[in-house]
């Protein structure tokens, strides 16, 4: 080791992007074959990031890879623009992404990337959605195997899935899955969603903005393009079902904040042990809020 | 504090990073590390991070580790996201490691080898003894241990490179002649595993594996979940020229060195194909930096798959999909620790699910009972 | 008046690979057999009268001659070379044998065993079992053991229903292989007198009877058979 | 010939890498059949015969006679090493090693049954019994959650399963019922052809008999045709009209059961029915 060797200090400067051009091509190129296959998990060589696996490495290649310097970012995780990951992804975007502007607004924004939540406000033709995903494949529970599963995916054989579900109604009356709730895409592949809620899921389906899902550890790209049959996998006669928000007299409990009953909520316990509700999309529940002011002050 | 579920995150995040600053500085010390300290009496930790990170710079591994106080895992993590910045400029073509520069070089197969056993430095038959000098080591006395050393040892002629004990294998045809490499080299910062995957995507996926991954899968087969049954039939450390076409003139020349260590291990014979005679099998390890474990690990890895991919994994460490996907240090450690980010909306719709469920056999056992 | 079946030359001998040996069990058998005819076969034992039975029935494979069936559609099929297919075809629906023995499933009731050759012919489950019942009773089994399986009747009850079940379908020949051997005179009676009234139908049939008396009585025609000649010599190509 | 539903033709299943030698050096007359030359296997060669609607065939030998490779290769387990199946079904005919692996997958799902020896080959022990029943229902595309109650509960009750334990995990189930529960998940759909491998090896005897009755009420009443694999004479008696004797790889002999029971030709054959009477 050559002790005289001085590191390279200008070398800290990042170009747009972070990534390296190529790196940016080659996931733009695997973006394009998602979109083209719908619900096909399209394998991609991810990078490594400079926060951790797990942490929106997936989404964050994607949002790197579409961003330019015209367009106008918003980054929210659990609904909120204001979480410590969310901060930090937009940070490091606006950081590495000189002249990018970023908004709290959903109806401002032409690139959205998301942790757990598709924003309350339908989106529009002119937005992406970026989806950050531990998991990408619905097929994981029931089979281990990468190469099997992938066999299945090709076959549309989705059987083994469907006996999870069946033994939930079973043993539980109830399927079971909370949230990456298995969805059919334009009839063939089954995605993970992400872990969004089950709320959120009707709004993949035909949605007018292309959705894609990003996972960087298990380094795969898909895509619900715009105005795409999304399905939930049920049985004929049992309906999906959204996360019920209902009180004990079967009332719609409304956000705390902005009274909203149309929202999905977060349950929250204060210092005295009582539990409140509030809308999880923060920038929704703002908005709500101010016209509500606005409506009073009028 | 009342309840701020998920406001105030960037001054969190602005408080974390100086909070972890604050604990790097305090203490009773003036002098900060120095990067050539780390690089240089930390040698070992400093080759384990430049071969997890896959990027063969020790300084920036010193800084790495510097930064990072320690920790390998995050060490390695900040080599790879540099790296991710970087360009590949261009392939290098295969390097012969019998033009190592050894520093050191056993075989456990043979008692004498072409060019004899060099032990080196190595702990290995060390009484792991704490050296309760070293507490208050003077600096003097640090100084002269490298000089006596070199005054002590006498000058011999060392060999500038050692031929390989496989070779003199392969000469007798106890081992398969080398087969010609049909395609180029799988390059896994280019292209993801898509399984089934080639040899060499699985080599360079263990180069950079987390050294106790790597270990714990390697050794499951050692104990009975495997058989590979491995003799070392060589293991060497030392300094590999770096060899690189000419720009302009395409001629090979040495750009550099890098450190690294290479092990080969023959495992038992199998059934053969055909008229052809039985031979042994082969591991082979290699990472950079100075990381004996690894390297030999690695091989025997590398041997179990090669049996998992011919005949059908029927234990962990041969399934290359079990193996390959689970021994990165990034990806393990960047998922373990995503954990701890919120999961208020999964929680929300995990907690619906129980209370319906919850709901409804109640409702059965009421109903059961009226 | 056509033959329903025609025996040229038959022989079976058995080789014995394991101690290197031929046994001849019949030879040189010529016989005819015509529809409402019974046909007896006679001899003492070792003379190979259910060797022919076995041959007709193609469990054992012939070793010479041939053996003519003419089926219902007109056809005239050799027995001994006839597809195995073509053998199952025509055991379901035109020849019947009714051996000493009776095989049989152990948990499947009286009426269920007699009632099977209907079934297979596709005959509906009530009608099969009615007119199983109605034979039984023909044949005086108690009507107490209809429902019982018939693994724990005495010998003669079994063979009862042995008979019954070979009886049942009626095919256009049967094999009787000493049908009578262990029932009471007052069974027998009773069987002779069934077998008198298929006989009547148009059923040709081939039979072996342990007592002369019953010879005289059913059959139409006589054969004898004496044992075939010993092969001293073995053969090793004779398979 | 519209009554076929099957027809194999020089169906062979060698292991490992082949020699010109393995044909005339393995098979009954060698005693063996592993190459001496080069160690293959051939688990079975030159297997021929045609099956017909609702027809019971037996193939009987012991443990390497190739009985198991040729229902493997039929059920798509195995891939052979040559020959040809022909699978007649519904006015079509497929040529069934032609067929790709998606197709073969859906033969197999939807007009194939398979009862294993070894229940945990044929069901999943994760999940309850008619889940498992559900499973080969869901493949074939139904989708209704009550009509797939409806049919697993009628299934199990058919092959003598209380309907009451439909919801329970078949791992509870004795190894007689475990087979039941095989035989309904292999019903499931139907099928006009079902495999059945050394099924009631293991059992009680009277456990065994029950569950050959079982197999026979089927036949009967849904006409399924069915390949037997045993290597117990007193299961081909009662279930099989004809019967393959095979030894060392190789069809020794075939013929109508009772033909092979009493009159066989071959000298296997003669010692194998006297050593079991």
């Amino acid at each position: 080791m050559n002790a005289n060797y001085e590191l390279p200090l200008e070398d800290a400067g990042y170009s747009f992007g972070f990534l390296d051009e190529y790196a940016k091509k080659e996931v733009r190129r695997c973006i394009l074959k998602a979109i083209s296959i719908p619900g096909y998990q399209t394998p991609y060589a991810s990078r490594e990031m400079p926060m951790g696996r797990g942490f929106g490495t997936g989404g964050l290649q994607l949002t790197l890879s579409l961003i330019g310097e015209d367009d106008t970012l918003k980054v929210i995780d659990q609904g909120s623009d204001d979480s410590v990951n969310a901060v930090n992804l937009r940070q490091f975007v606006q950081l590495t992404c000189p002249g990018v502007e970023v908004t709290e607004k959903t109806q401002e924004a032409t690139l959205i990337q998301s942790r757990h939540r598709i924003p309350e406000k339908q989106l529009t033709e002119q937005q992406i959605l970026v989806l950050q995903v531990p998991y990408p494949d619905a097929l994981v529970v029931v089979e281990p195997s990468e190469a099997r599963r992938k066999v299945m995916h090709g076959e549309a054989d989705y059987s083994r899935l469907l006996v999870k579900l069946y033994e939930d109604v079973v043993r539980f009356d109830e399927i079971t899955i909370s949230h990456r709730y298995p969805t059919r895409i334009n009839g063939h592949y089954v995605i993970d969603p992400s872990p969004i809620p089950r709320w959120d899921v009707p709004r993949l389906h035909q949605s007018p903005a292309l959705v894609l899902l990003g996972a960087g550890r298990e380094k795969k790209i898909y895509a619900v393009p715009p105005y795409t049959l999304a399905e939930p996998l049920v049985f004929d006669d049992i309906a999906f079902r959204v996360e019920d928000f209902r009180d004990a007299n079967g009332k719609r409990i409304a956000c705390r904040c902005c009274g909203s009953t149309v929202s999905f909520l977060d349950e929250l316990i204060d210092d005295a042990g009582n539990v409140t509700h509030q809308c999880s999309d923060s920038a929704y529940c703002e908005e709500e809020q101010e016209t509500i002011s606005a409506r009073k002050q009028a | 504090m009342s309840y701020v579920a998920i406001k105030g995150g960037k001054a969190a995040i602005d408080g974390a990073a100086s909070a972890s600053e604050y604990l790097r500085s305090k203490g009773s010390l003036d002098e900060p590390l120095t990067l050539a300290m780390i690089e240089e009496q930390l040698r070992l930790l400093t080759s384990r991070v430049v071969s997890e990170g896959g990027l063969y710079h020790p300084r920036l591994a010193a800084l790495a580790l510097k930064q990072f106080q320690g920790d390998t895992l995050e060490a390695a993590f900040a080599l790879r996201a540099y790296r991710s910045t970087k360009p590949r400029l261009l392939e290098s073509p295969v390097q012969d490691t019998a033009n190592m520069r050894c520093i050191r070089r056993i075989s456990s197969a043979f008692k004498e080898v072409p060019g004899g056993q060099y032990l080196g430095a190595t702990y290995d038959y060390a009484l792991r003894l704490l050296q309760l000098d070293l507490a208050n080591e003077d600096p003097a006395a640090f100084k002269a241990v490298a000089k006596s050393f070199l005054r002590d040892t006498p000058e011999t002629e060392l060999p500038d490179n050692f031929p390989k004990v496989i070779d003199s294998l392969r000469a007798e045809g106890l081992l398969p002649p080398v087969a010609p490499s049909r395609a180029a080299a799988f390059d896994i910062t280019r292209d993801p595993l898509v399984f089934p995957v080639p040899r060499s995507a699985a080599l360079a996926t263990m180069a950079r594996a987390e050294t106790g991954g790597l270990l714990a899968m390697a050794y499951s087969n050692m104990r009975g979940y495997g058989d590979v049954h491995p003799t070392v039939a060589e293991l060497r450390v030392g300094y590999l020229p770096v060899m690189l076409p000419h720009p302009v003139t395409g001629e090979l020349m040495e750009a550099g060195e890098v450190l690294v260590t290479e092990c080969e291990v023959v495992a038992m014979y199998e059934g053969t194909n055909g008229d052809e005679l039985p031979t042994f099998t082969l591991g082979y390890g290699a990472c950079f930096g100075h990381n004996e474990v690894k390297a030999i690990s690695m091989a025997i890895l590398d041997r179990a798959l090669q049996k998992g991919m011919q005949d059908g994994p029927t234990n962990p460490s041969e399934d290359p999909e079990f193996v390959l996907l689970h021994v990165d240090g990034v990806d393990s450690m960047g998922f373990a620790s995503h954990y701890k980010m919120p999961h208020y909306v999964t929680f929300q719709s995990d907690m619906d699910r129980l209370r319906t469920t919850q709901q409804k056999m109640q409702q059965k056992e009421s109903e059961a009972t009226t | 008046m056509n033959a329903i079946l025609t025996i040229e030359n038959y022989a079976k001998t058995f080789c014995l690979h394991e101690r290197n040996k031929l046994i001849p069990s019949a030879s040189h058998v010529n016989l005819s057999v015509y529809p409402g005819k019974l046909t007896a076969l006679i001899g003492p034992t070792g003379a190979g009268k259910s060797s022919v039975l076995k041959g007709v029935y193609r469990t054992y494979l012939p070793s010479a001659g041939r053996m003519l069936f003419r089926t219902a559609a007109g056809e005239v099929v050799d027995l001994a070379q006839a597809d195995e297919h073509r053998m199952l075809e025509l055991r379901k629906s035109e020849i019947g044998f009714v051996t000493q023995f009776l095989h049989c499933l152990p948990r499947k009731s009286a009426l269920d065993v007699v009632a099977e050759p209907l079934f297979a012919r596709g005959v509906p489950t009530e009608e099969a079992r009615g007119r199983a019942a109605d034979l039984l009773a023909q044949l005086a089994v108690p009507s107490h053991l209809w429902n019982v399986p018939p693994a724990t009747f005495s010998g003669g009850e079994k063979q009862r229903v042995n008979l019954a079940r070979g009886l049942i379908a009626q095919p256009r020949l049967l094999l009787l292989d000493e049908p009578t051997a262990s029932l009471d005179p007052a069974t027998t009676e009773r069987v002779v007198a069934h077998l008198e009234t298929l006989k009547g139908s148009g059923i040709a049939m081939l039979a072996i009877f342990h007592h002369p008396d019953l010879v005289r009585r059913l059959a139409d025609s006589v054969i004898e058979l004496s044992p075939p000649v010993a092969i001293v010599e073995p053969e090793k190509e004779i398979a | 010939m519209s009554n076929k539903i099957l027809s194999v033709r020089g169906l062979s299943r060698i292991h490992g890498e082949q020699c010109p030698l393995c044909i005339a050096s393995t098979g009954p007359e060698h005693d063996t059949n592993i190459c001496p030359h080069c160690g293959s296997v051939v688990a079975a060669h030159d297997v021929n015969f045609d099956l017909y609607r609702g027809e019971i065939l037996g193939i009987i030998g012991e443990s390497g006679s190739g009985k198991s490779s040729t229902v493997k290769t039929l059920y798509f387990d195995e891939a052979p090493t040559a020959g040809s199946a022909t699978f007649y079904d519904g006015g079509a005919q497929h040529d069934m090693f032609a067929l790709n692996a998606a197709q073969q997958r859906s033969m197999r799902n939807k007009r194939f049954g398979m009862v294993y020896q070894n229940p945990h080959l044929g069901l999943n022990f994760q999940i309850s019994a008619g889940g498992n029943i559900a499973e080969r229902l869901l493949m074939s595309d139904l989708k209704h959650y009550g009509e797939i109650r409806t049919r697993a509960g009628d299934l199990l009750v058919r092959t003598e399963v209380a309907r009451a334990r439909m919801d329970q995990n078949p791992k509870t189930f004795s190894g007689g019922m475990q087979q039941r529960v095989q035989i309904a998940k292999a019903l499931a759909t139907q099928p006009p052809l079902l495999f059945l491998d050394e099924v009631t090896t293991g059992l009680d005897l009277s456990v065994q008999a029950a569950i050959l009755d079982l197999i026979l009420e089927i036949q009967h009443e849904l006409g399924t045709a069915m390949i037997v694999v045993t290597h117990d004479l007193g299961v081909i008696r009662l279930l099989a009209g004809r019967t393959l004797v095979m030894k060392h790889g190789r069809v020794i002999e075939s013929g109508l059961t009772d033909q092979i029971l009493e009159d066989p030709q071959h000298a296997y054959t003669q010692r194998l029915v006297a050593s079991a009477l």
